[in-house]
C-alpha cells in the first residue's frame, strides 16, 4: 500500500527534528566539556572520521570481514538448529533427550564462549564464527520448536488420514506450520550474531568492524570508535529488516 | 437409487475406558453397535460428552478401543490391542477444521493423492480443479484459508474428503462452528454431493434438525457411557429441501427424537453437575 | 483379563514421569560424554575435561569466589534496575504523549540496533570507574528491550480495552492502572526476560574487557593464566546465575499476573 | 575552602623539602587523597611491581589511597590519563611518546625513568616448530605485536632496518601469546615475560632480540600534568619509593627477584625468567642523557613511520624536577628487611 508521499513526509519530518535535537545536545555537552563529555568525540570529529573512513577500502574490508562472519554463523545456525528445533517441537523422545541439554548451555552468553574459543580453535576466523554461531544456535532452536510444538494434532491427523508418511509430514506440516516462529528465531538469532561479533572481534578478531573499534580505541582515534558503533549498529537493522522481508514472503498465509 | 443394502462398516460391542490422572478408569463407550450402510447417510446424535467423538476417533485409528471390535468391508479395522492406523479409505472432516493453514485451496485438495503419490502433480492438479469446478468453488484456487470466509472452508474440507474417494466420511461435527445462514448453505451444499455421487457418511451432531434433515438414518447415544439408545430410520425422500422442514412426518421424526434426547440430555446435565462439584 | 484400572492409571502416570527423568539424565551424561570426547582427542592444545575442570572448581577458594559471584550479580541487579525503573515509565511515556514518542522514538530506534558491546570503548572512556562503567553496560543492555517491549505492551493493547474502560467513566489514572497496566504486564516481563539475559551478557563482556573482579573477569583470568579447565568453570557459573536471573524475573511474572487476574 | 588548604600546605611542604629534609622521619606527605596508578601486571615496569608489592610507599605517603588500573598494554594505559582517570602510570617509552604526542587532548609528563636495557626486552618469538630461522624469513608473514607498545616500535625498527614488511595483526599480549600457540601468527614480537612464558610452557622459541641491533628502549613514570601541578608532595613521596626500588633492584637482586615473583604468582613465571632480566637490565635513578636521546631519537622515528602526528614538547614534556627534589628526600629502605 503506497504511503502517500505528505504522510511519508509528515513521519520524516518530527523523526529529523528528534535526532538534530539529539545531536545538538551531544555536541553542546562535548563542547562545554559538562562533567566528562569532554572526552567524549564531538559530532565534527566524528563526521570528518566517517567521511574519512566510510570511503576507505578499509572500511570495506572490515564490513565484508563481519558480515561473512556473521552470515556465515547465522547460516550454519539455520541448518542445525532448524531441523534440530522441528524434532524437539514435534517427537516427544527426541525432546525429553536433547531439550535438557540446550536448557543447560542455553544461559550461557556467546561472549562467555570467547576465551575457549580463542584457545581451542586453531584459526580466529573458525573461532569468531563458532562464538556467533552459539549466539543464533539458540534462539533458533528454541524459537523453531515452540512453533512446532504448537502445530495443532488435528493438523497432523488430517496429513495421516491423507496417507502421508512422516516424511513428507515432517516436511509438509512441522517444517510449513512452524515456519513463522522459525522466522522469528532467525530474525533473533541475526541480532544476537551481530553482538557476538563485535565482541568476538574486539577481544581477538584481528579484522572486522569490532577489531576496528577496538584498534581506534587502542591508538587513542576515539572518533572512529562512534563511527564503528553506527555502522555496526545500521549494518546490523538493515540485516533484520532484510530477515523479517524474508520472513514475509516465507508466511504469505499468516496476515498479522 | 436402489443400492444393495451391504454394511461397509459394522460397530460391534465397542467400549472405551479413559484412564485419566489421579481418577480411576472413566468408561466412555459401553457396548456401542452401530451398522454403517454402504452409500447411506448414518448421524449420530446425542448430548455433549456421549463419546460420540471418540467414536468416530476409534473409527480413523486416533484412538483405541478396549473392547468389542470393528470390521470394515469384513475385515477387522481394530480390535483391543491392534488399533487402526489412520488412512484415506476413512477420511475425516475436522470439528476446527483440518485444513492445512499454510497452503492454498488448491494445494490442500491435492495433498491427498500427492500424499499417497497415486498421480503425478499435474493430474492431480488438474482432478482438484476439475472437482473445485463441479461445486463451484473454482475461483478460489489461489486462497489460503486464513482468507477464506468459515463457510468456503468447511466446503473446501469437504472437497478435500471426497478427492480421495474414500469409502466412508467421517465427519465430527463439522457445522458446529458455522451461523445459521452459512450451516444452511453448507448443509445444501453437502447434500448435493452426497446425491450425485455414491458416498457414505458417518455424520456426528448435537443438532436434531440437522440430523433428521441430513440423515438416512439417525442414531441416538445416551449420556456417558455411550449406549445406542435408538435407532430411527428417516425415510424423507430425496433430494432434501428445506421445505421438508415442517411436513408433518420431519415433526413426527423431530418429537420422537426430541423425547429421546431429553432425557439423555438431562443426565449428561446432572452428571457434568456432579463431577464439576468433585 | 484387564488389569484393575485405577493401579495401572497410576502406576502409567509415575512411570511415564520416570521416563521423563531417566531420558533427561542421559541427555547430560550425554553432554558430558561429548564433552570428554572432545577433550580426549590430542587436539594442537589440550581441551580440559569435565573432570579437570571440576576440580579446578575444587580448588577455588570459596570466600574469593563468592566474591566475584556477589560482584557480577550486583553490577547485573543494579544496571537492571535502573533499566527497568527508567525503561518502563518511559516506554509508557512514549506510548502515551504523542509530542514525546515523536521526540524520543525515533533516537531509540537509532540506538537500539547499535550492539550494547560496542558502547564498551566509549563507557571506558567516559566513567570515571571500571564500576560505575559496567554498571552502565548492564543497563545499557537490559534498557533497549525493556523500553521497546513497553512501547510495544502499550500500543498492543486491543483497543477496545480502551474504550471500556473509558465507557465506565473510568478516571485517568485508576483506567491506567486497573485496565492499561495490567494487560500490558505479559509483554513487559517478555522484555525483562530478555533485557536480564543481556545484561548477564554485558557484565561478561564488561568485566574481560575492562573490569576487574567478578565470574567474566575469572573466566578472562583464567584464560590470562593459561589454566584452561577454569575456563570452563567460569562459563558453568555464569550460566547458572544467568539461569537463576532468568527464573526470578519468571517468578516476579507468574506472581504479579497472579495478583493481577484477581 | 578546600582549595585554600592545599595552597597552604604546598606552601609548608615547599618549605620542608627546600630545607633539605631537615626532620628525617617527617612523611612527605600526609595528604588524604586518592591516587590512582596505571600499570601493566605482567610487564619489564619492575619498579612499581615492588613499590606496590613491599608497599615501599606507605613509609612516604602513610594517609594516601591508592586505587589500581591494570591493562593489559601500554594504549589503554595512555588512554585513560587521556581520560583523566589515571594520575600516576607506568608504560614504555613509545606509549608514552603518543602520550606525550596527544597535547592537544590533555598535558603530561615523563617525570622517571624506571628501567632501560640495550634490546634484552625486546624479543621476536616464533613456534617451536616453525621452519622460521631468520627475521628476514618473516617478510609479509603474520606477525603479533601490541599496537603502540616500545616492542611495535621494536618491530618496525627491524622491519625498517631489514627492509621487509610485517602483517600485523595487533592484539593484547595475552591474545599474541595463545595465537602463537595456537599457530594462528607466524611470530610474537613482545616484552618480558611474556615470550619467555611462550618458552616456558614449551611451544616458543627465540628468533631474535633487539640485542644485535643495539635496540635501546626504556620504561617510564608518566604523570597528568594536572596532578604533578596538584599533588607534587604525592609525587615526590612515590618517586621516592621508586628509587628505593632501584636501589633495591641494583643491592639485592634475588629479594627483589623474589618480590616479583610473588606478585606474578598466579601466572606462574618461573623465577629464572625473572632473574635473567638482571644481566641486562639498568635502573637509572635520573633522567640520564642515554634515556632522553632514546626519547627523541624515538620520537623522530615514530614520526617518521607515522604513528605519531606530532612530537611532545619536549621541554616540558621530560621534566625530572620532582625526581630531584625526591632523590633529595633521604631514604627509609630498611635493607636487612631484605636478605640476598
Amino acid at each position: 500500500m503506497r504511503r502517500s508521499t505528505r504522510e511519508i513526509l509528515g513521519n520524516l519530518i518530527p523523526q529529523a527534528l528528534s535526532l538534530s535535537i539529539a545531536v545538538g545536545i551531544w555536541q553542546g555537552l562535548v563542547y562545554f566539556e559538562v562533567y566528562r563529555f569532554g572526552y567524549v568525540p564531538s559530532v565534527p570529529q566524528v563526521v570528518a572520521a566517517a567521511v574519512d573512513y566510510i570511503p576507505s577500502s578499509r572500511f570495506l574490508h572490515d564490513a565484508w570481514s563481519s558480515t561473512y562472519r556473521v552470515l556465515t554463523a547465522w547460516l550454519l545456525a539455520l541448518a542445525l538448529g532448524v531441523p534440530l528445533g522441528l524434532m524437539i517441537g514435534w517427537k516427544l523422545t527426541v525432546r525429553d533427550v536433547v531439550f535438557p541439554s540446550i536448557e543447560l548451555l542455553r544461559p550461557i552468553p556467546p561472549i562467555a564462549w570467547i576465551p575457549a574459543a580463542i584457545v581451542f580453535f586453531p584459526h580466529v576466523e573458525a573461532s569468531v564464527i563458532f562464538i556467533c554461531f552459539i549466539g543464533a544456535f539458540f534462539p533458533i532452536v528454541l524459537n523453531t520448536a515452540t512453533g512446532a510444538r504448537q502445530i495443532e494434532e488435528t493438523y497432523f491427523r488430517a496429513a495421516r488420514c491423507c496417507g502421508a508418511s512422516e516424511r513428507l509430514i515432517f516436511r509438509q506440516v512441522v517444517l510449513r506450520g512452524a515456519m513463522p516462529y522459525i522466522v522469528i528465531g532467525a530474525a533473533v538469532g541475526m541480532g544476537v550474531c551481530w553482538m557476538a561479533v563485535v565482541a568476538a572481534e574486539m577481544i581477538a578478531g584481528e579484522r572486522g568492524l569490532g577489531y576496528m573499534i577496538w584498534e581506534a580505541y587502542s591508538l587513542a582515534q576515539y572518533p572512529l570508535i562512534i563511527v564503528g558503533m553506527f555502522v555496526i549498529g545500521a549494518l546490523g537493522a538493515a540485516m533484520s529488516r532484510l530477515i523479517r522481508g524474508l520472513g514475509r514472503s516465507l508466511v504469505p498465509w499468516q496476515r498479522n | 437409487m436402489g443400492c444393495t443394502l451391504t454394511t461397509i462398516l459394522s460397530i460391534r460391542n465397542v467400549s472405551k475406558t479413559y484412564r485419566v490422572r489421579g481418577q480411576e478408569g472413566v468408561l466412555a463407550l459401553d457396548q456401542c453397535s452401530v451398522d454403517v450402510v454402504q452409500n447411506e447417510f448414518s448421524v449420530i446424535v446425542g448430548p455433549s460428552g456421549c463419546g460420540k467423538t471418540t467414536l468416530l476417533n476409534i473409527i480413523a485409528g486416533f484412538d483405541e478401543l478396549s473392547e468389542g471390535e470393528i470390521l470394515l468391508n469384513g475385515s477387522v479395522l481394530a480390535s483391543p490391542g491392534r488399533n487402526s492406523s489412520p488412512g484415506p479409505d476413512r477420511m475425516v472432516v475436522f470439528q476446527h477444521g483440518g485444513l492445512f493453514p499454510w497452503m492454498r485451496a488448491l494445494e490442500n485438495v491435492c495433498f491427498g493423492p500427492l500424499a499417497r503419490g497415486q498421480m503425478p502433480y499435474a493430474e492431480a492438479r488438474e482432478k482438484a480443479r476439475d472437482l473445485m469446478a463441479r461445486v463451484g468453488l473454482q475461483d478460489i484456487e489461489d486462497l489460503y484459508p486464513e482468507s477464506m470466509s468459515s463457510g468456503m472452508r468447511r466446503r473446501l474440507e469437504i472437497v478435500r474428503a471426497i478427492m480421495g474417494q474414500p469409502q466412508i466420511m467421517l465427519m465430527d461435527e463439522p457445522f458446529r462452528a458455522l451461523d445459521a445462514l452459512t450451516k444452511g448453505v453448507v448443509q445444501d451444499f453437502l447434500l448435493k454431493i452426497f446425491d450425485t455421487a455414491p458416498h457414505t457418511i458417518f455424520f456426528i451432531t448435537h443438532d436434531l434438525i440437522e440430523a433428521i434433515f441430513l440423515a438416512d438414518k439417525v442414531c441416538v447415544m445416551t449420556s456417558r457411557p455411550g449406549r445406542v439408545k435408538k435407532m430411527i430410520r428417516v425415510a424423507l425422500p430425496r433430494p432434501r429441501s428445506i421445505k421438508l422442514l415442517n411436513s408433518p412426518e420431519f415433526l413426527r421424526l423431530k418429537d420422537e427424537l426430541t423425547d429421546a434426547i431429553h432425557e439423555e440430555a438431562l443426565k449428561a446435565f446432572e452428571l457434568g453437575e456432579r463431577e464439576a462439584a468433585r | 483379563m484387564q488389569a484393575a484400572p485405577d493401579r495401572s492409571a497410576l502406576s502409567a502416570e509415575r512411570r511415564k514421569s520416570f521416563h521423563k527423568s531417566v531420558r533427561a539424565a542421559f541427555s547430560v551424561v550425554a553432554l558430558l560424554a561429548i564433552w570428554t570426547g572432545i577433550a580426549a582427542f590430542p587436539w594442537s592444545i589440550t581441551i580440559p575435561s569435565p573432570l579437570a575442570s571440576a576440580r579446578a572448581l575444587l580448588q577455588l577458594e570459596p570466600r574469593p569466589l563468592a566474591a566475584d559471584i556477589l560482584l557480577s550479580c550486583r553490577r547485573v541487579g543494579i544496571g537492571f534496575l535502573i533499566a527497568a525503573a527508567v525503561g518502563i515509565p518511559l516506554g509508557i511515556l512514549v506510548g502515551y504523549s504523542r509530542w514525546i514518542r515523536n521526540l524520543l522514538f525515533p533516537l531509540i530506534e537509532v540506538l537500539r540496533p547499535i550492539p550494547p558491546i560496542a558502547w564498551i570503548p566509549l563507557a571506558i572512556l567516559f566513567f570515571p570507574t571500571s564500576e560505575s562503567m559496567v554498571v552502565f553496560l548492564t543497563f545499557l543492555g537490559a534498557f533497549f528491550p525493556i523500553v521497546y517491549n513497553t512501547i510495544a505492551g502499550f500500543s498492543g493493547i486491543k483497543p477496545m480495552y480502551l474504550r471500556a474502560g473509558k465507557s465506565l467513566g473510568a478516571s485517568e489514572w485508576r483506567m491506567f492502572w486497573h485496565v492499561i497496566l495490567p494487560s500490558m504486564l505479559p509483554v513487559i516481563f517478555a522484555g525483562l526476560h530478555v533485557a536480564v539475559g543481556i545484561s548477564w551478557l554485558m557484565v561478561v563482556a564488561g568485566e574481560m574487557m575492562a573490569a576487574k573482579g567478578g565470574i567474566g573477569a575469572l573466566t578472562w583470568e583464567a584464560y590470562q593464566t593459561a589454566r584452561y579447565p577454569l575456563i570452563f568453570v567460569g562459563m558453568a557459573l555464569i550460566g547458572i546465575f544467568g539461569f537463576l536471573s532468568s527464573f526470578l524475573i519468571r517468578i516476579a511474572g507468574n506472581a504479579v499476573s497472579k495478583w493481577d487476574a484477581r | 575552602m578546600r582549595r585554600q588548604i592545599a595552597a597552604c600546605a604546598l606552601a609548608l611542604m615547599a618549605a620542608i623539602s627546600s630545607a633539605g629534609g631537615a626532620i628525617g622521619q617527617e612523611a612527605v606527605s600526609t595528604k588524604n587523597a586518592k591516587v590512582v596508578l596505571g600499570s601493566l601486571p605482567l610487564a619489564p615496569t619492575w619498579g612499581v611491581t615492588i613499590v606496590t608489592k613491599a608497599e615501599l610507599w606507605k613509609k612516604y605517603l602513610p594517609n594516601v589511597e591508592l586505587e589500581r588500573i591494570e591493562a593489559m598494554s601500554g594504549m589503554p594505559i595512555v588512554n585513560n590519563i587521556l581520560a583523566g582517570k589515571i594520575d600516576i602510570a607506568y608504560m614504555g617509552d613509545t606509549p608514552a611518546l603518543i602520550l606525550g604526542s596527544r597535547r592537544d587532548v590533555a598535558e603530561s609528563k615523563f617525570v622517571a625513568a624506571t628501567e632501560g636495557d640495550d634490546g634484552g626486552s625486546s624479543v621476536a618469538f616464533v613456534k617451536n616448530d616453525s621452519p622460521i630461522q631468520s627475521i628476514t624469513e618473516l617478510n609479509g608473514k603474520r606477525v603479533s605485536i601490541s599496537f603502540g607498545a616500545y616492542t611495535h616500535r621494536f618491530a618496525e625498527m627491524v622491519s625498517d632496518a631489514e627492509k621487509i614488511k610485517f602483517q600485523y595483526v595487533g592484539q593484547s599480549p595475552e591474545v599474541g601469546l595463545t595465537s602463537l600457540q595456537a599457530g594462528r601468527v607466524d611470530a610474537f614480537i613482545t616484552w618480558p615475560p611474556y615470550g619467555e612464558l611462550a618458552v616456558h610452557r614449551g611451544f616458543g622459541r627465540v628468533l631474535m632480540n633487539g640485542v644485535k641491533m643495539n635496540f635501546s628502549s626504556v620504561r617510564c613514570v608518566v604523570v597528568s600534568k594536572a596532578f604533578a601541578e596538584k599533588h607534587p608532595d604525592i609525587l615526590i613521596g612515590w618517586l621516592r619509593a621508586e628509587l628505593d626500588a632501584h636501589r633495591l633492584l641494583r643491592e639485592r637482586p634475588r629479594a627483589a627477584a623474589q618480590l616479583i615473583f610473588d606478585d606474578w604468582k598466579k601466572f606462574e613465571v618461573p623465577l629464572e625468567v625473572i632473574s635473567a632480566g638482571f644481566t641486562y637490565k639498568v635502573f637509572p635513578d635520573d633522567i640520564g642523557p642515554k634515556w632522553r636521546k632514546v626519547m627523541t631519537d624515538s620520537a623522530e622515528f615514530l614520526l617518521k613511520q607515522g604513528l605519531i602526528k606530532q612530537a611532545p614538547d619536549f621541554a616540558t614534556f621530560i621534566d625530572d624536577s620532582y625526581l630531584k627534589r625526591a632523590a633529595a628526600i633521604p631514604s627509609r629502605l630498611d635493607l636487612s628487611k631484605y636478605p640476598n
